[in-house]
């Protein structure tokens, strides 16, 4: 799985992205993000506001609920500021 | 046409390429947006926009769609611009070509709204405070959802 | 700046002199009116506009003050040219330059939909079909009258 | 008094301009339109539906009862159709 973090999200977690491989019981974007948070306290920081998030799943806007799987880009960012 | 690029453009030949050879448009519409030297009470030195290359394209491709859409466009322009900016540089522009001058206008204001909330940029503000990331703000949710009661 | 002139202008350096050395504006709207080859069903091959010289001026200062009364403009610039044009020919460039970019949307909409009512222009179309005035159109009346029940 | 016409109203009449003194009883819009009419038949053709005219006293848009004296500009025109 290819994650990419941008923003503050990637400022808190000190990196713009690495390929992981969430253990089998990871089978949406919550779960993902509540496994990632134990991996360090950046992840614990950058991901504790789950409101404040927002989710790409191969470069689609996602929901929380939305699956994800071996293969899958996953980016996690703040609200976008376009314009 | 749809840019993403970190260098600036000329807003005279974008606007007018809108329109070259084209003599059924009887307007366009366009707005050009600048990096301010305030934020608040606070002093901007410099603005840092970050994108996500690959879905940036996608995401602006998809809000042109829209736009075309929703009004009888002859054509239109997006140009995003990423990396670091200095007050009075530019950072987009959204141009829109119509037959009706209603169509260039809305579907101009419609482009940059839907922009501000819908396109994976995020931009770090340097200021005489320090970094600060700009926040999403509410006014622009409105603005965006605005869009969504009139479909 | 307003100008009533015969000649083109320049897009680009209209709407960067807008902008230039003021680092307050965050956004420049513009829009821009061009000649069309059809109207309705009939092929145009060129428009004459006829004015009012020293009255037009005075009606684009109006509105000009208006727009200024209404929303918080940094500059404004209304161009709008007389005289025989042909399809693809600029008419007029209207620009606002505001810290926000609702103003100066908003603004830009604006003096556009009054200029169509209150700016004493008129339009002598050449065509297939011979000469013709171009009327006045009701949505222009009621684009107009939008303005004054949003006050 | 300096008289003005624009448009339609101009070809109609068969001048853009001339200066004329009307007769004492004409004292508003509508009172020199109905003098300006009984001067030939470009002018009652001009004049005719007087919904259709706009009228301008000294370069400021006017009513029809609006007065008008000796030395002003006053100009009949179409409705305005700019931008």
């Amino acid at each position: 799985m290819h994650l990419l973090y941008f923003g503050w999200v990637r400022q808190k977690i000190g990196r713009a992205g690495e390929a992981l491989e969430p253990p089998p019981g990871v089978a949406d974007v919550a779960q993902l993000i509540a496994w990632l948070k134990t991996r360090g306290s950046g992840y614990a920081e950058a991901l504790r506001d789950i409101s404040a998030l927002r989710v790409a799943v191969n470069q689609e806007l996602a929901e929380l609920g939305a699956s994800v799987a071996q293969g899958d880009e996953i980016a996690l960012f703040p609200p976008m500021t376009g314009g | 046409m749809i840019r993403v690029q970190r260098e600036d453009f000329d807003v005279g030949s974008e606007i007018e390429r809108l329109s070259a050879g084209n003599v059924k448009i009887g307007g366009i519409a366009s707005f050009i947006g600048l990096v301010r030297d305030f934020a608040g009470e606070t002093r901007v030195r410099a603005i840092t926009l970050e994108h996500y290359p690959g879905m940036t394209e996608k995401q602006l491709e998809k809000i042109a769609a829209e736009a075309r859409g929703r009004w009888p466009l002859e054509d239109l322009t997006i140009i995003h611009r990423y990396g670091r900016l200095e007050p009075g540089d530019r950072i987009v522009l959204v141009a829109t070509a119509s037959a009706h001058r209603e169509a260039a206008l809305a579907a101009c204001h419609f482009l940059i709204d839907w922009l501000k909330t819908k396109a994976p940029f995020w931009k770090l503000e340097d200021t005489s405070a320090g970094e600060r990331w700009v926040e999403a703000r509410e006014d622009d949710d409105h603005a965006t959802a605005r869009w969504l009661e009139k479909r």
